[in-house]
């Protein structure tokens, strides 16, 4: 009978009787396989956090991410008052150590906090893909880039409706930055600004990055007329030439990041642990053979082994009690707006420009300001030659592609800074 | 409440300038650097000096053999990353 | 003189003085090291392992692991009795962080602390196992699989035995392990059950693991009869024929990891660690070109690094007062007749399973429900050979071979979950 | 110590059982999973459609042709894992 | 006038004209950058310290590194003098852990403080410059390594004048160490004796290696006579051949790392987590393909990462007020006479030994006793061709080459043995 | 300041003896193995036999093949460091 009772308890079926939750959660988890692994979504980083979804819901498993509140040392500051003045003065709040985390909640906990909570992986994949981006296409149409900063339009106008709605600003933000369609910004934000939302608006992201050939083509259908969307961007070129060429590339791709991250992290500097590792990735990469070694393990090692560990850590956040939540509908509803309504800033920005210039712009070039690199640009192209089969606008369309993500960093930099 | 979306308002105003202040910079920044480069540093050279990392192993002569090995079959698209003595 | 006198505090002659067994410890790293070198057992954790000893017991070198009383506070808890009852409700145990136990205990605590005491490496191990484990051999022919049951016999015989001696039932249960064949399911088991005792229980692990061309040769002969050696799998499957073919073995890979990690982890929450890293290591290989960044992660560097500070610093914590126990004698002793057992008792639950059924089965099959994989399947493969050189049992054998690491994982989450 | 021994034979019992419980269930889940995928996924198609990795910098029909030229000469055994530009 | 204010307050100019030292840093960042991007002063650490040099200078970003006393808990140790003594005799000085470190002063502390701080990263470099080293030239001309002695002259005579000048006995060590001309070395010495001289003794490591190039001509050409420098290493041998000839290099190459590990920890216990892991390095390189996961890892994706990461984070250390300091002056200078003077040493050395001998030797072979591998060797080689276009001493110079990482990571315990 | 000064006497005088006593060492070391080597274990053996990596999936016939090839293209100096199966 005991060693029945033994066993019992050994099981998780005590467990999942108590937090029946957990299998609506695995069922959630299942679903996100199958978009990862079925339909592809984003299946680098959806893959991972489906899993860390499963396993955090596994009854019993002890993987699931606990609340920030359960590793605060609130009693050591309570007990301290009366007599250790001195300490309160020092610190406000008191955490768990590492080690204890690990000790106390598990492995998935001690990962969590040390690589996500901190706020450390966001950055260092920001390295990676920097290494990865080739700033030439910006470079060779600059002023397109210009277009990276309407597409941001979604962030701002989402926030206030999230907030109309009954989010706090934190929460709203948070849930708003997924119209910067950029999965290391998004999850940096909501780190920063309420974590208990990381899980729902990181699958979000995730999912709408995915669907952007679905998105785009929409509000692109529902916004441009075929003659706009005919505007053929070398014939403009050919008419109205640019004032200068670029001599040479290379010493402008390696001055560009130095530059451009000094100058930006005056203006904004709470962007600059993104920004700033985006840049150096790059640069390491535009150096070329003397820091090979270093571009391949940001754009290699390092980048995967943060991807799996980010994925499957920001999937452990999502336990039953904190995804089945009236915001995460919010989230799911407010960031579909968000990423609609940044397209829908970026074509807007092109009509308005195009009235007062001869030299028109097509406006897939704005449709393409979100950062979603470079498949935002390949549905754009495509869409493009579906009304002339000679239109490639790919190269014009990366210029602002890219720029999208220079503009989300910058508005995350600024909901950081204003918020936090 | 109302409180709160005051704030929301200002961020939406303070957000759009400030992105739009930070992409203008860029294009700025951008059309600097190039007007800079041409005029300072001029034409690019045939690529810098390759750095032989150090403690390598292989003879530079015997990899340039190998790479170029590499190149033909590769149809001079692929590149030697490492090479291994036996 | 004064400065003779410092110069001789400078070496290490003095602490050799006070503490001559570290020169036997030396002795037994360069055993080890011989071992993993010229003989080639296990030599990609061996080695490492073996250093780790070396640098652990060179005299004044403070790269030795100290036990874990030394990193708790515990002064803080019984000082904070009278008047600081809130935080001690909190947490019964504080412990030192990992800057501090850097900064008092060096490098190789600090690694031990963060890597291996918060039982973080072996499931990264397993997770790199999984994306190099092929679930392929064992779907075509799953039956067998249940021989792997059978072999994790040794682990709960030796875990009496070891009781009986005088071993405490943590310890025992962690000596038993040996008995897996699994060097990170006994590594991650002792962790959590005795941590005192992780450097002979994982140097016994490995040792024995690369003892399996020795030791299952020795069991089959005490035990089977050449007649028995010599069943024909292949015939047998041509006179009884499986039922059902797999029609889309891709689908079948991507689906088994997915659903048996869940439906085991209900019945073993605490292999969920284990098991769980393991099925996702083997899911993002599965799945293919998609993830294909992750797998390769996973069983490249990050495994690599694992399992190079995994045998360090396991290997650093045998000084010598921990090592010149007699408990080592004991485990030395024990793992091998674990290991022997549970050759056993894969070899017995085929011969009952012969005495009720037409469809005969090769004992070796049992004899590979270990984990050593694939080394014990083509040691088995070689003695088939040898009565029959047409009898090619290879891939019946790495069905219970495969499944071995499994019925081994679920007996460490049996021990843990009733032990710890 | 007598108490320990009967924790050692309780361990031994469920151990046992709890091992073969679950190899039976992985026997049992691996069968299901067959026969579900056997009647509602069916034959397996050739290969799903390999997504190419964002930011990739290299044409994909000339990776093709390194890819052959490499399957040439490692007779087909041989896969390319990464490609670089020079 | 209000959201001016907050957009003021967004950006850094409030800061920059608190603290406009850090426009100078910047500068100073950019320069580093020529020399590491344009100059290829090894690029592979300049570039990251250049940048964290920006990073930690880029006013608001949050990036540099804060001093030590920044993280002590001193108040916890006061308050708790009268009634919590218990705990005072357990640790005298209390830290913050990790994650408020993260939480309080952003991720490059946290880096810092994990990585640095800790003492772990040279160790780690060390561990994959051991699997790149072939000690081989070492062993084929033994004696020659000898020289790799002499040439740390400079560290413990520059030692003497930096204490002379003012610097505290731990600083100028620190300084010192610049002379051995390895960096993981000067790094991890920094880190023990006088971790805010971090910055400048790195960048003047690391520049002085790159100078290498200008330091041993310049040196050469001030103490050598042509005839000396045209002795011919190959006819020596020819005329006084070697005692024995190795018969078996693999065997030797394998023993070699591990005896001498041992040897010289008992001499110098506190050179052995950079020795230790060097010798380690190597040897899991030397045994070959049963360790090639390893060997690759160390010194692939583990060494590549630790790079990046030592690089920005020690230039992250160097913020205004820790450079813009009269002693980074000191440490320029004196890190360049210390380089000189070590090459000096080795040179002298040679002299010595020629007056007493018959087999001479160029003093080439003596002026390579630095570090700088290979770098040291080639340098010297061209100057040997110079005066004799069929002298080839490249083999020759790299045993004294290699020695001389044995002798700086010696002469480095030495330091930290005697002051810390 | 003159106590200092002392230390720096002292760990030059320490520093430099230390220093070239282990380097003496390591010479001494060194002949020493390889007199211990030559008398014991004697002439290099063709290459220890290459444990095949457990779990791999390349038939090692097969990747012989395969590395011969490569080996003519790079004329004998380069390795294959993995293998994958298409
Ligand atoms: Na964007
Ligand atoms: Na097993
Ligand atoms: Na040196």
């Amino acid at each position: 009978m005991d060693v029945l009772q033994k066993l019992y308890e050994m099981t998780a079926f005590g467990s999942l009787i108590e937090n029946p939750g957990s299998l609506l959660m695995l069922a959630i988890g299942a679903i996100l396989l199958y978009l990862g692994i079925r339909k592809q979504y984003e299946p680098l980083l959806l893959v991972p956090i489906a899993f860390g979804v499963i396993l955090a819901n596994l009854p019993g498993g002890g993987m699931g991410v606990v609340p920030g509140e359960f590793i605060q040392l609130e009693g050591l500051k309570q007990a301290a008052s009366p007599d250790m003045n001195l300490m309160e003065l020092e610190m406000e709040h008191r955490y768990m150590n590492l080690f204890e985390i690990a000790h106390e909640y598990g492995i998935m906990n001690f990962l969590y906090y040390m690589l996500i909570k901190t706020g450390l992986l966001p950055p260092i994949i920001f390295m990676g893909v920097g290494a990865l981006t080739d700033f030439g296409p910006m470079l060779r149409n600059l002023r397109l880039s210009f277009f990276g900063a309407a597409a941001q339009l979604g962030i701002f106008t989402v926030l206030l409706i999230a907030i109309l709605v009954g989010f706090t600003p934190k929460e709203a933000a948070s849930l708003a930055i997924i119209g910067g369609a950029d999965g290391p910004t998004a999850i940096y934000t909501t780190i920063k600004l309420a974590p208990h939302l990381l899980g729902p608006i990181a699958i979000a992201a995730y999912s709408y990055m995915a669907l952007v050939p679905v998105i785009i083509p929409l509000v692109v259908k529902l916004t441009c007329s075929p003659k706009e969307l005919k505007i053929n961007m070398k014939q403009m070129d050919k008419l109205y030439p640019p004032k200068h060429q670029i001599k040479n590339l290379r010493a402008v791709k390696i001055a560009f990041p130095i530059v451009l991250g000094i100058v930006i992290s005056f203006f904004v500097p709470s962007a600059v642990p993104l920004l700033g590792m985006l840049l150096f990735g790059n640069l390491i990469k535009e150096i070329g053979a003397n820091t090979l070694r270093l571009s391949e393990a940001a754009s290699g090692p390092i980048m995967n082994t943060a991807t799996i560990f980010l994925g499957l850590t920001v999937g452990a956040t999502m336990t039953s009690d904190v995804f089945l939540d009236p915001k995460t509908i919010g989230i799911i509803v407010g960031g579909f707006f968000a990423f609609a309504i940044s397209v829908f800033g970026g074509i807007a920005a092109v009509k308005v420009f195009n009235l007062f210039t001869k030299k028109k712009i097509n406006p897939l070039i704005g449709a393409t300001g979100l950062s979603a690199v470079p498949m935002a640009s390949r549905v754009a192209n495509e869409i493009a030659l579906k009304y002339d089969s000679n239109n490639h606008v790919l190269q014009y369309c990366m210029s602002s592609n890219i720029s999208g993500v220079i503009g989300s960093a910058v508005a995350a930099g600024v909901l950081i800074s204003f918020l936090s | 409440m109302s409180e709160n979306f005051e704030i929301a308002l200002q961020l939406l105003g303070v957000g759009m300038v400030t992105v739009f202040a930070i992409l203008f910079l860029v294009v700025f920044i951008g059309d600097a650097i190039v007007l800079f480069v041409n005029r300072f540093i001029g034409e690019e050279k045939k690529e810098m000096p390759i750095v032989l990392e150090e403690n390598s192993v292989i003879d530079p002569k015997k990899s340039a053999a190998i790479e170029s090995a590499i190149q033909i079959v590769t149809q001079g698209k692929g590149k030697v990353v490492k090479i291994e003595k036996c």
